[in-house]
């Protein structure tokens, strides 16, 4: 047997895309929205909602961050990004002109197009409500294509909310409900002060033609879980994006791995039917 | 060390004391090598050997760490801790191949500007004498 | 007919190699055999187990540069790195050219890691079938055996007239241009491996006991360092981090072990792999059920390094067999 | 030695378990390959003939302690060994009344890997002057009473080098290191529960794997065990590039010993002279 190596010029997958740091908004006061534009222009990055890419603070390193505008809005790529580690603590400290890096988009999406029709339930917690706003973006910019929209966005403190700005806009989209909830309110709160877990179980949406996306963390997935299958929710109605330690987005490093599946290229989109199939439970 | 073959000094002076020093130096005009780049520390006690390697390792020719005079601490005994704990890690160091003459810890009162600069003068003769150290 | 190079023949050739090319061979350091790039023909040790560290640091190397940043006022240059050096490994045992060839599986898997690929291309690997298998290794039961050619470019069998010589590639053949190769009708003999490890089906035994407590039992014992990952001719796993030198920025990545504690601890603390069981299950997982299930081999050739390497004896044959009787017993039970 | 040694302990081991004073005991059993030995985790007290003791027991099983807090457990501890349950206990990591100290008066260990054996005494054993462990609740063998004074011939020898040389020397085995911290693991002193070489915010120690690095992470690692390190050396026995680590605490070991008279986990209420002071200490330091 002689075998003959093809010598072809590989691009390198770790090589980011220049981009530019347009503009930084706090969302939260720890949790601030980045708007990046690459400078290859923002065609070259077809992207749909839940997909993740990296992105660089040079000279720290780079991290998984899930793209939190809808790609039709050509608003630029948006990052909401929480103060928790030495690469978003960097990106934290950069102002509008920085140079920076892009690589992606990488990942599975929330499959959008298949839930026309239905009813859709959203469901967010804390930061984990950012990789949901595209999907609330694409589907009230085409808002005939669905049935009732529930969107619940919980968070720690009224502060916390991500995306306060735009929940006008939301709550006045035709059939569609915005709630709100925190665990705990302050002087100027009148809402919700309760779980979301609670408030899934106190709103009792209808499992019929309905679809639910719930992100957010751990302990808080797995209570609303429960609440979703105790109001009829089959496992197959249930959607949610996994969060995992990754260092490549390639499926190379092997970190973000449950069982033989990666976070980072099979997912992290996945409904629970496909979770409660993995041979690792976390 | 610099291309024009002076030495690099990192100093960690204690905010009560060898800073202050270093500041009478300078007020008072008592000319010191610029050699020293200086850090200031709420005390010497704060300063975590884990500093004094990590100058050698990224390149320092020398360090100096310098702190109240025993039984001056601000803190009432940081510096008490750090001799002990400098003690070690000179000889540590040096057997690992970085002089001890590479590295100094002095006690200097925020009065006593003159010896300050004498001590960093001194320093930076001893390491210019000693040549850089290499690293990579 | 056998192709034979004679043992002088061999060293004006390896030193001819030198001339242009790194070469790369086994060299006593202190009482360890390491690859190391070598000088002389002096420096190459042609009597040994096998290296105490396997080859796949010369295409996955601890500590490898991805690309550089340079930043120059407000404009930044990007340059992804490039491997430019010809190297030539001699001496490599073919269990570890098969596990070279078994990394293809992830690396070259769309899209290809780049750095891999540059190494693969610009490395010619000239084997050392082994004349006597050490009491660790277990190549065959893995599916090799210890005169396996079939990842390597050339490979060389020691017999009395000198190297017995059977050109694999084209890459192989080229180096070999100009080398005069006598005829001789002797045949190398074929050394076995004496430990049998029982690998058949062992992909549905470790499926079958994945939820067992042995996982646990076995981490008491394991003191979570990184050895058996860093010896291991197919681990892969890899960090990445900027590096700042004077205003210079490289992105680089090194070894990495899912033996660490934080491995997979994301930045806000959730681990969903915090207790020690579970990050073993995960080493031997990956390599006796995720990596066949991803790209059929499995993800041992059997050099045997864990089992000497290993401070508290960890032993991957012994795993094996415990994992198929487990298996068989989880059979009988549903039965 | 063998046999009887290894009688004692198993008879011990199956009386614990059997009247439920711990839920394991922690021993060494025979490895894989016949020849060496390994630790072994005991629960069932119809287990204790797996137990074994001979001259390949050289891991220091107190580490494993760290792992079993809060449940009953016997250990086996040599003389080295055991003044890691000292340094546990004055450090506050164990509680003595949840652990069963099985002593072992050493007969020192051999130089021995995965299927070899040699004849050979560890070095550990020469420099050793602790047969005896300083803590037990059952002891096995005759205590050794007379110890020879401490010798450090290992460490002038490295002195003696010109400070080029030894700078060349570490160098070159930072080269070789491969930051796999089996060093740290194997270590009983080592039990941070972040430990600094992997804090990346700072982040005090790359992650680059190249000499400059690991020269950082060797020297602070054994500084940290300045003044606390008991001699075991399962940090070099470990390590597998075999970086002579026991010259560095060795050198430590030597100038704790000069500086402050002190020897780590020799009674179970002293405080390792890094986190005190006297007042009056004549260390060359400004005097």
């Amino acid at each position: 047997m002689v075998k003959e190596a093809t010598e072809k010029v590989i691009p390198n997958p770790f090589v980011p895309y220049p981009a530019t740091l347009k503009s930084v908004i706090d969302l939260t006061p720890d949790v601030k929205l980045f708007t990046l534009e690459l400078d290859r222009g923002e065609d070259e990055f077809d992207y749909k909602p839940g997909q993740f890419a990296f992105v660089s603070a040079f000279g720290v390193g780079e991290c998984p961050l899930g793209l939190t505008s809808a790609a039709h809005r050509k608003e630029g790529l948006q990052f909401a990004v929480r103060r928790v580690g030495s690469v978003t603590n960097a990106l934290h400290q950069l102002e509008p002109g920085a140079k920076t890096g892009v690589r992606g988009p990488f990942g599975n999406f929330f499959p959008v197009d298949d839930y026309n029709g239905k009813n859709i339930i959203i469901i967010g917690g804390g930061i984990g409500f950012a990789p949901l706003r595209p999907v609330i973006n694409t589907i009230l910019d085409n808002r005939d294509g669905y049935a009732d929209i529930l969107i619940l966005n919980g968070a720690r403190t009224p502060q916390d909310l991500c995306f306060a700005a735009e929940f006008d806009d939301w709550a006045k989209s035709p059939r569609t409900k915005l709630e709100l909830t925190v665990d705990a309110g302050d002087e100027n709160w009148n809402g919700r002060v309760a779980l979301i877990p609670d408030v899934v179980a106190e709103l009792e949406p209808s499992p019929k033609d309905a679809i639910a996306i719930i992100c957010g963390p751990p302990i808080m997935i797995r209570f609303t879980l429960t609440k979703l299958k105790q109001l009829g929710f089959a496992n197959e109605q249930i959607v949610t994006t996994l969060e995992g330690k990754m260092k490549c987005g390639l499926g190379k490093c092997f970190r973000c791995n449950v069982g033989d599946k990666y976070v980072c290229r099979d997912g992290p989109v996945f409904t629970f039917e496909q979770i409660s199939q993995f041979i690792e439970q976390f | 060390m610099s291309a024009d073959n002076e030495p690099l000094i990192i100093g960690f002076l204690c905010n009560w004391c060898s800073y202050a020093g270093a500041d009478m130096a300078g007020t008072s005009r008592q000319a010191y090598p610029a050699n020293i780049r200086i850090m200031r520390v709420p005390c010497s006690g704060r300063v975590d050997p884990l500093l004094i390697v990590k100058c050698f390792e990224e390149g320092a020719d020398a360090v100096l760490v310098a702190g109240c005079h025993p039984g001056d601490c601000h803190y009432s005994e940081g510096n008490y801790y750090s001799r002990r704990r400098f003690a070690l890690l000179r000889e540590l160091l040096d057997f690992m191949g970085i002089e001890k003459e590479r590295f100094r810890i002095e006690w200097v009162s925020a009065s006593e500007g003159k010896r300050f600069a004498k001590i960093v003068s001194d320093f930076t003769e001893d390491a210019t004498k000693l040549g850089s150290r290499k690293v990579s | 007919m056998t192709k034979i190079l004679g043992k002088k023949e061999l060293e004006s050739w390896l030193s001819s190699i030198m001339k242009d090319r790194t070469l790369v061979a086994p060299k006593h350091v202190d009482d360890l055999t390491l690859f190391s790039p070598v000088q002389s023909v002096e420096e190459i040790a042609f009597n040994y187990e096998n290296t105490n560290l396997s080859p796949k640091e010369l295409f996955f190397p601890r500590t490898d540069t991805l690309f550089t940043v340079e930043r120059k006022d407000s404009e930044m240059e990007i340059t992804p790195a490039v491997i430019e050096q010809e190297t030539v490994i001699f001496g490599i045992r073919p269990c570890d050219a098969w596990g070279i060839a078994t990394l293809d599986g992830p690396y070259l898997d769309d899209p290809a890691d780049s750095l891999w690929a540059q190494h693969r291309a610009k490395t010619t690997m000239i084997g050392l079938a082994c004349t006597k298998p050490a009491p660790q290794c277990f190549c065959t039961s893995m599916g090799s055996a210890p005169n396996d050619s079939s990842n390597v470019d050339i490979l060389l069998t020691e017999v009395d007239e000198g190297y017995a010589v059977e050109t694999v590639t084209a890459k192989g053949e080229r180096l070999l241009q100009g080398v005069e190769l006598k005829e001789s009708d002797v045949k190398p003999s074929v050394p076995s491996c004496d430990t049998d490890v029982p690998a058949e089906g062992i992909v549905e035994a470790t499926q079958k006991v994945f939820d067992d407590p042995y996982w646990s039992r076995l981490a008491d014992r394991c003191i979570h360092c990184n050895i058996c990952a860093y010896v291991c001719p197919t681990c892969y796993c890899f960090d990445v981090r900027d590096r700042t030198d004077r205003g210079k920025i490289e992105r680089i990545r090194t070894w990495e072990s899912c033996q660490s504690k934080g491995f997979t601890r994301i930045a806000g603390g959730y681990d969903p792999r915090a207790d020690k069981g579970t990050r073993l299950r995960q080493r031997f997982c990956h390599k006796l059920l995720y990596f066949p299930q991803q790209f059929g081999p499995l993800g041992c050739v059997g050099c045997g390094r864990c089992v000497t390497a290993c401070p508290v004896n960890i032993d991957i044959r012994e795993i094996i067999s415990d994992l198929q009787e487990l298996g068989a017993k989880v059979g009988q039970g549903s039965n | 030695m063998g046999a009887d040694f290894t009688q004692q302990i198993r008879d011990k081991a199956k009386e614990l378990l059997e009247k439920g004073t711990v839920e394991c005991v922690i021993g060494y059993e025979t490895g894989s390959d016949g020849v060496s030995a390994r630790p072994a985790f005991i629960h069932d007290p119809a287990e204790v003939d797996r137990l074994v003791f001979d001259n390949t027991c050289s891991h220091n099983l107190v580490k494993y302690l760290l792992n079993k807090k809060g449940k009953p457990t016997a250990v086996v501890v040599k003389g080295c060994d055991s003044r890691a349950v000292n340094l546990l206990l004055s450090e506050k990591q164990i509680e003595r009344n949840q652990a069963f100290i099985i002593g072992v008066v050493c007969p020192s260990v051999v130089e021995w890997g995965w299927n070899k054996r040699s004849e050979q005494i560890q070095k550990r054993c020469d420099w050793c002057r602790q047969h005896t462990p300083v803590v037990y609740d059952f002891l096995v063998g005759e205590p050794v009473t007379e110890e020879p004074p401490p010798d450090f011939a290992d460490v002038a020898e490295m002195e003696a080098k010109t400070t080029e040389e030894r700078a060349a020397f570490w160098r070159e085995q930072a080269e070789r290191c491969l930051r796999c911290y089996a060093c740290r693991q194997a270590c009983p002193g080592c039990y941070c529960i972040d430990c600094f070489v992997e804090e990346l915010d700072p982040e005090w120690v790359g992650i680059r794997i190249a000499p400059q690095e690991n020269l950082m992470w060797n020297t602070i690692r054994a500084f940290h065990l300045g003044g606390r390190c008991i001699s075991c050396n399962e940090c070099e026995r470990v390590c597998p590039v075999n970086i002579p680590l026991s010259l560095l605490n060795r050198k430590l070991e030597q100038e704790v010993l000069s500086l402050f008279d002190y020897r780590a986990g020799m009674s179970d209420d002293t405080i390792a002279p890094l986190i005190t002071f006297r007042k009056d200490d004549k260390l060359g330091i400004g005097e």
